[in-house]
């Protein structure tokens, strides 16, 4: 049964709280590999929104009508149609950003956030709320991306969105737009989040403590 | 000819490894790379199921899709989860001791963007059917090396004490760029 | 939208006739099928458009600005402007010969790809066959180093080197340059990928060098 | 009672004498002729790019490591050899960068001293490696006195040096490797070559090791095995084709292989802990040294030929587990 | 010969016997009370046969063996029973033991006895009048000695080993037994091998006891098949699988006995006591112990009555030095230290060392830096570290499919760590903890 949420709650779950990337760990491969700058970032995320909006458009909307011992391999069939219009779109439309992506605007159609939404919320519910839903978890991966863009273009290339930032002599770090750079910037970025919810949680702890100290008190 | 299957099958394992190099097949590197006994197995199967796909790959694109590559994705995800659900029960059938080794593991690769990507490479370099087979074996080669390489770390850091902010996905995805850190000493191989 | 008209999942048990799942993926393949052929109808032109928008400029880079060129394709160790109709043209090896405005040829525009320090350079060159000299060279695609191995492309310097090298080429390191007329300076620190571009070069100079001279000897 | 309490602890009560910190001050002193070696090659400098590295290095290690775990001397043994393996006059805020970097995640993120995977050193260097591709290949020339400093040395942080005109040197290996130019083998013992400051002076660096070897602080069985699988191999393709592939005393003496295999390989966590796997570890270090140098890409290899086979320890490990006493096989009683 | 005479691996520990090696035994006035543990062996204890409040002499039987793995308990020295209760005893805990507080003036004297003449006795009898004479393997095991005499008739001997290494340092026990009763050692060595039926004979003896080696050559019986053999200095030289392997090249099987290679072990001490039933009549009531260390004013080879405290053997020997820190029982590597001093010397107790500060003082324990040392040290070839590592982990099963079980505890491997991890004392922990949650899983 689908969780009692909010529609505010469909909304915004996605964005960070169960952000698809960094705390479900989903859609790890476009992540990774086209997040060495941050239009590939935006590229990516963009491409991957509308192939998700879409797709749960037409699963929410369609729903009834899929038997569900071949829904996944409808849902394939709607995804893929989707990923090929965007990619031919993409390559008629900005063909440099689409040759710097590759082969990896295809891969979208195996991302699992996609599939994922489709089968665990698009599948079961109204078709607003799909797209809400699907608004939120599209939103959370492109905020994913740009962070992983964000951080290795400021380091690789010293710029960001091509904007140089410290100027001419800065040395540029390439290992953040090599494929090590990927690992240890997602690397790092979890690291943070970790320690950020470690001192949350001892924070709530030493509140609650606190409490329990005044009301003895009182 | 030779050279140059030599140089596609150590470039895809190596030099460009599927794992370290491209971050395809990331979500069974992720997952299944606890133990060295799974991940060996996890490996077998990958191998397998990419050169069921390149053998579609290669047909598809000599047949079918020279009329109509729009329909290229579509075929290439169908036809290689039909390959592979096909090829599942006839190993179903004549070796149940195979099945029972790969058997759980290939509906989980059948979706997998490593075998995705291994196909649509092989499309874009025009690989022919040597060339192709030779890159996924490479391909297959190269991920069972990441996922054991990897299992073998993480069943030694069990034993070490972590820290607690590190434990978990952080400390594997450092690793996971130590090893492809490590593989850049490869860079350049067989070339010129 | 109610929260409590709660869609249902699609029921289990009821036997869902085969008839209407071939039917339900008929229709999303059909209707996927239409989508798909319209849009690539509308981008095609687009991208075809770009793709000889790409060759055009590398031809004219390459050739140092020819009026027009024409495609020879490589058939049996020869080169042929109109190869049999029942040959794969996508398949066959291609020159590119360019004209200048008087019509008078100045060159054979080559692609060519090998494996370089990370992954396949592919590049074009422009090459005279008479006085087998490369005219030009310009870096179709690689993924080389950045900072480095990137310079192929990047480094104008280096790039400059091949207008007027003679073949095949030779790369030397800048502090041992004798000044030879086939010598280029490769790039420190990004020697593997400077000796892939030479390479390629010289490996289909080889190949196809004979071929050239061979057809533009035929075409007088 | 004459006492009242007497100490109370687990057998044994003897303990042999090496403790931790001994061997890793052993370690640490049997690399200071090396250093000094380093600099009267190349000058102050050096010493500037080792203290940067080993100050970076410490650094780390006071503020994350586990407290005292300063005094074990790993951190120290750490910086010193990533400063060793780095090229003379390269800019000290990078070495300061490398050494931060071997330390935190090289070793402190597995949990510190004895946890991690691979050599922190090494990862250093691997790291910078990726980072400065230029700096890092970059082989100043020492010229001028010997108080000099090559003037990319002092750049600012994060800052590139701009366009400082440096005679650059080439290394014995990309010579070969580039211009199949040999170099002359005394030279090459004695470090009259260009290269990373620690790799110079292939005997100092078998005496110094040696003596560690001797102390067992150290498994000889790992440089030994290197030296065996790099000149067995070598040797087949020199014999091969001697043009292309230069002699086993040429691969032994060049590039950072002895410093690599008396040094870094031998790094106790992060090689194998039975002796067997030792002879594995190192036939592996010496096979990828001489694919690297033979068919790679880069001049150099042992820097990744030892961190593979780091990553390949757990397993070699595992393999090469001892048989134990009786599960061999018995003589029958007569 | 082209055979080292070794085992492999093991350690080279300071020998630390000059302190004692060449003083002479010398004999211990009877103490004011001696304590007698029932369980000073392995296996059941024994069962009382007294009460408080009675009169026994000297050589009576106090306790009686329960069962064949078992060994009777005599009185060392003629007295009252003061009482049967809980007393400290060396393993750490408390445990039943029969209190005798000693006659003054008292002669000493045992109450007449047959001796049996051992050449008429059949093997079983020869092994009922050894385990009457409450005899145990005095190398520290305390094994009854008569067990090992009678092994199933499944099994065949060939070959009877005579441990004569003594391979803990400090200790000088063996080494003044084999020097100054060589004879008694050769009896014992005869009269087993007539229990046995066996001819071969093969003392072993490590090289840093010439005069003993000497002794014992100088002695040996024409008519028999024994030979010496001098062993290469090293620890756990004396461990009877290493011994084993050391002498004839046989590996005993993991989790079998010597008898499983066709090899009974004996300790030159029990050799002794054995002949010293048929010499004298007396049961094993008084054994030697080296009481040593640098906290011992004047180190000696005392033969005491068994049951005599810490305390009258060291203020016998001078009492203790300023720097006194650690008093252990047995050797240094593997002996049991002491918390109290009133605790008494057992059958099995071969020393009674005390440290001083400076050889105990704890030194700072580190991480693991996996050197492997341990593994080069482990005389049963097991992975120190691997173990080590998962019992710090609490991953205690696991490390049964890493023998954990042959493990013997020689403490080798703690000897050489550099890092100071008690591994020794973790596998200790492990295997009760092993045993504690197999238990729980059977409950």
């Amino acid at each position: 049964m689908p969780r009692k949420t909010t529609p505010r709650q469909d909304l915004t779950r996605g964005v960070w709280r169960e952000n698809p990337v960094l705390i479900q760990m989903l859609g790890l491969c476009p992540a990774l590999a086209v997040t060495n700058t941050v239009v590939n970032a935006i590229a990516m995320g963009l491409a991957t929104f509308f192939v998700l909006f879409f797709s749960s458009l037409l699963v929410a909307t369609f729903k009834r009508l899929i038997p569900s011992e071949v829904r996944i391999s409808a849902y394939i069939l709607i995804i893929a149609t989707f990923v090929t219009i965007v990619d031919m779109t993409l390559e008629a439309v900005v063909p440099e950003i689409h040759k710097a992506l590759g082969a990896f605007i295809a891969l979208i159609v195996v991302n699992c956030i996609i599939l994922g939404r489709q089968e665990a919320f698009a599948s079961k519910n109204t078709v607003p709320r799909a797209l809400l839903d699907a608004v939120g978890t599209g939103f959370g991966f492109i905020i994913a991306l740009l962070l992983m863009g964000g951080i290795r273009e400021i380091f690789g290339y010293g710029s960001f969105l091509g904007f140089p930032l410290f100027g001419a002599n800065y040395e540029p770090w390439i290992i953040f737009i090599l494929p090590p750079g990927g690992f240890f910037t997602i690397g790092f970025i979890l690291l943070a989040l970790n320690w950020w919810q470690r001192r949350q949680e001892e924070r709530a702890k030493a509140a609650e403590l606190a409490e329990v100290a005044v009301g003895r008190a009182a | 000819m030779m050279g140059n299957l030599l140089w596609i099958f150590v470039s895809a394992m190596v030099v460009n490894n599927f794992t370290l190099a491209y971050f395809l097949g990331l979500c069974p590197f992720m997952g299944v790379s606890g133990k060295i006994y799974t991940a060996l197995r996890m490996g077998a199967a990958n191998i397998f199921v990419l050169t069921v796909a390149s053998l579609c790959a290669w047909f598809l694109n000599t047949v079918i899709l020279p009329h109509a590559p729009f329909l290229r994705l579509i075929s290439f995800i169908l036809v290689i989860a039909s390959a592979v659900q096909i090829t599942e029960m006839v190993i179903k059938k004549v070796s149940p001791a195979l099945f029972r080794a790969l058997g759980i593991y290939l509906p989980l690769i059948t979706t997998n963007c490593a075998i995705l990507g291994m196909a649509l490479f092989q499309t874009n370099r025009g690989y022919g059917f040597l060339e192709g087979i030779f890159f996924a074996w490479g391909a297959g080669a190269g991920l069972t090396l990441a996922l054991v390489l990897m299992a073998s770390i993480r069943e030694t850091l069990e034993l070490a004490n972590v820290p607690e902010v590190a434990k978990g996905n952080a400390i594997v995805f450092l690793i996971a760029g130590m090893l492809s850190l490590a593989f850049m000493g490869f860079a350049g191989l067989l070339s010129s | 939208m109610s929260p409590r008209k709660l869609p249902q999942a699609p029921q289990k048990g009821a036997e869902v006739s085969a008839w209407r799942l071939l039917a339900t993926l008929g229709g999303a393949g059909a209707l996927a099928g239409f989508l798909l052929v319209f849009v690539y109808q509308v981008t095609q032109p687009a991208i075809q458009a770009y793709k000889a928008k790409v060759l055009r400029e590398s031809i004219q880079e390459v050739l140092k600005g020819p009026a027009r060129w024409d495609t020879l394709y490589v058939l049996d160790d020869a080169l042929t402007p109109a190869p049999p109709a029942d040959a794969n043209l996508a398949t066959l090896e291609r020159v590119f010969l360019g004209y200048d405005e008087a019509g008078d040829p100045m060159g054979f525009a080559i692609t060519g790809a090998e494996p370089g320090y990370q992954d396949i350079i592919e590049l074009i060159f422009g090459y005279d066959a008479e006085s087998q000299l490369v005219l030009g060279m310009k870096v179709l695609s690689m993924k080389e180093t950045p900072g480095l191995g990137d310079k192929i492309e990047k480094d104008s310097a280096f790039v400059a080197e091949f207008e007027g090298v003679s073949t095949p080429i030779a790369g030397v390191k800048p502090t041992r340059a004798t000044g030879a007329a086939n010598e280029v300076d490769m790039i420190s620190g990004a020697t593997i990928s400077s000796r892939t571009v030479i390479a390629i070069i010289n490996h289909k100079l080889e190949r196809l060098g004979p071929m050239l001279q061979r057809y533009m000897e035929e075409r007088t | 009672m004459s006492r009242p309490r007497f100490l109370v602890t687990a057998s044994p009560h003897l303990r042999g004498p090496a403790t931790t910190p001994t061997i890793m001050w052993n370690v640490v002193g049997s690399l200071v002729p090396i250093i000094l070696a380093a600099t009267f090659y190349f000058g102050i400098g050096a010493l500037l790019v080792i203290g940067s590295a080993t100050a970076g290095a410490m650094l780390t290690e006071a503020l994350f490591g586990r407290k005292g775990s300063l005094g074990d001397g790993s951190a120290a043994i750490t910086g010193l050899l990533l400063g060793l393996i780095l090229p003379p006059g390269f800019p000290l805020w990078m070495a300061f960068i490398g050494g931060v970097v071997s330390i935190a995640f090289g070793k402190l993120i597995f949990g510190g001293l004895g946890q991690n995977i691979f050599n922190p050193a090494l990862l250093g260097r691997a790291f910078l490696q990726a980072a400065f591709p230029v700096a890092i290949t970059t082989w100043v020339e020492p010229r001028g006195g010997w108080l000099t400093l090559p003037a990319q040395m002092t750049s600012v942080p994060f800052m590139g040096a701009g366009d400082v005109d440096v005679v650059t040197s080439a290394t014995p290996l990309g010579l070969w490797k580039f211009e199949r130019i040999g170099t002359e083998l005394w030279n090459l013992m004695v470090g009259h070559i260009g290269g990373s400051l620690g790799e110079t002076s292939g005997l100092l660096i078998i005496v110094c090791g040696g003596y560690l070897a001797l102390r067992n602080f150290l498994n000889w069985r790992i440089p030994i095995s290197i030296f065996i699988s790099v000149a067995v191999l070598s040797g087949l393709l020199h014999l091969i084709d001697a043009s292309r592939y230069p002699s086993p005393l040429f691969m032994l003496f060049s590039g950072g292989l002895m410093l690599g295999a008396w040094f870094m390989a031998t790094d106790m966590v992060t090689s194998p802990v039975t002796n067997k796997g030792c002879w594995v570890f190192g036939a592996g270090v010496g096979a990828l040294v001489v694919i690297i140098r033979a068919w790679g890409g880069m001049p150099e290899g042992v820097m990744y030929a030892i961190l593979l086979m780091n990553a390949l320890v757990p397993y070699i490990n595992e393999w090469t587990q001892p048989k134990v006493f009786g599960t061999r096989l018995t003589e029958a009683p007569s | 010969m082209p055979y080292k005479r070794t085992f492999r691996h093991g350690v080279h520990p300071p020998e630390l016997k000059e302190l004692t090696e060449k003083v002479k035994i010398r004999r211990l006035p009877f103490p004011d009370e001696v304590v007698l543990p029932l369980s000073q062996h392995t296996g059941k204890p024994a069962k009382p046969l007294v009460q408080a409040g009675d009169r026994v002499e000297r050589a009576d039987k106090l306790a009686e063996a329960d069962g064949f793995i078992s060994a009777p308990v005599h009185a060392s020295a003629s007295g009252t029973i003061t009482a049967i209760d809980l007393w400290p005893h060396p393993d750490g805990s408390y445990k039943p033991a029969i209190r005798i507080a000693v006659e003054r003036y008292s002669p000493q004297a045992a109450r007449p006895r047959i001796i049996p003449r051992w050449e008429g006795l059949t093997p079983p009898q020869i092994v009922q009048a050894v385990q009457d004479g409450g005899v145990v393997g005095l190398g520290g095991a305390a094994f009854p000695t008569h067990v090992k005499l009678a092994p199933s008739k499944d099994v065949s001997i060939d070959t009877i080993v005579i441990n004569g290494c003594e391979c803990e340092p400090y200790l000088t026990t063996d080494h003044h037994i084999m020097a100054e009763y060589p004879e008694r050692v050769h009896l014992g060595i005869r009269i087993m091998a007539r229990a046995l039926g066996v001819d071969r004979v093969m003392i072993g003896i490590e090289k840093n006891k010439p005069d003993a080696i000497e002794a014992i050559r100088a002695t040996l019986p024409a008519d028999l098949n024994v030979t010496v053999h001098p062993l290469t200095v090293k620890y756990p030289q004396g461990a009877e699988k290493m011994l084993i392997e050391a002498l004839l090249k046989r590996e005993v099987p993991s989790g079998k006995l010597p008898l499983h290679v066709g090899v009974v072990v004996q300790n030159v001490g029990s050799c002794a006591a054995i002949a010293e039933i048929f010499e004298t009549g007396l049961p094993l009531i008084e054994r030697i112990v080296t009481v040593t260390g640098r906290g011992v004013a004047e180190p000696a080879n005392l033969i005491v009555p068994v049951g005599t405290k810490v305390r009258d053997l060291i203020d016998a020997c001078g009492g203790l030095t300023e720097d006194a820190h650690e008093v252990v029982f047995g050797g240094p590597m593997m002996g049991a230290p002491q918390a109290n001093l009133d605790v008494p010397v057992l059958k099995g107790t071969t020393g009674v060392i005390v440290l001083s500060e400076a050889e105990t003082r704890r030194k700072e324990s580190f991480a693991c830096i996996r050197c492997g040392h341990c593994l080069d040290a482990c005389p049963v070839f097991l992975n120190p570290q691997l173990l080590g590592q998962m019992a710090l982990a609490g991953r205690y099963l696991e490390t049964e499919d890493h023998h954990i079980w042959d493990c013997m505890l020689c403490g080798c491997c703690s000897y050489v760590c550099p890092s100071n991890i008690p591994l020794s004392q973790l596998f200790q922990v492990t295997r009760t903890a092993i045993r504690r949650l197999k238990t729980e899983a059977a409950a």
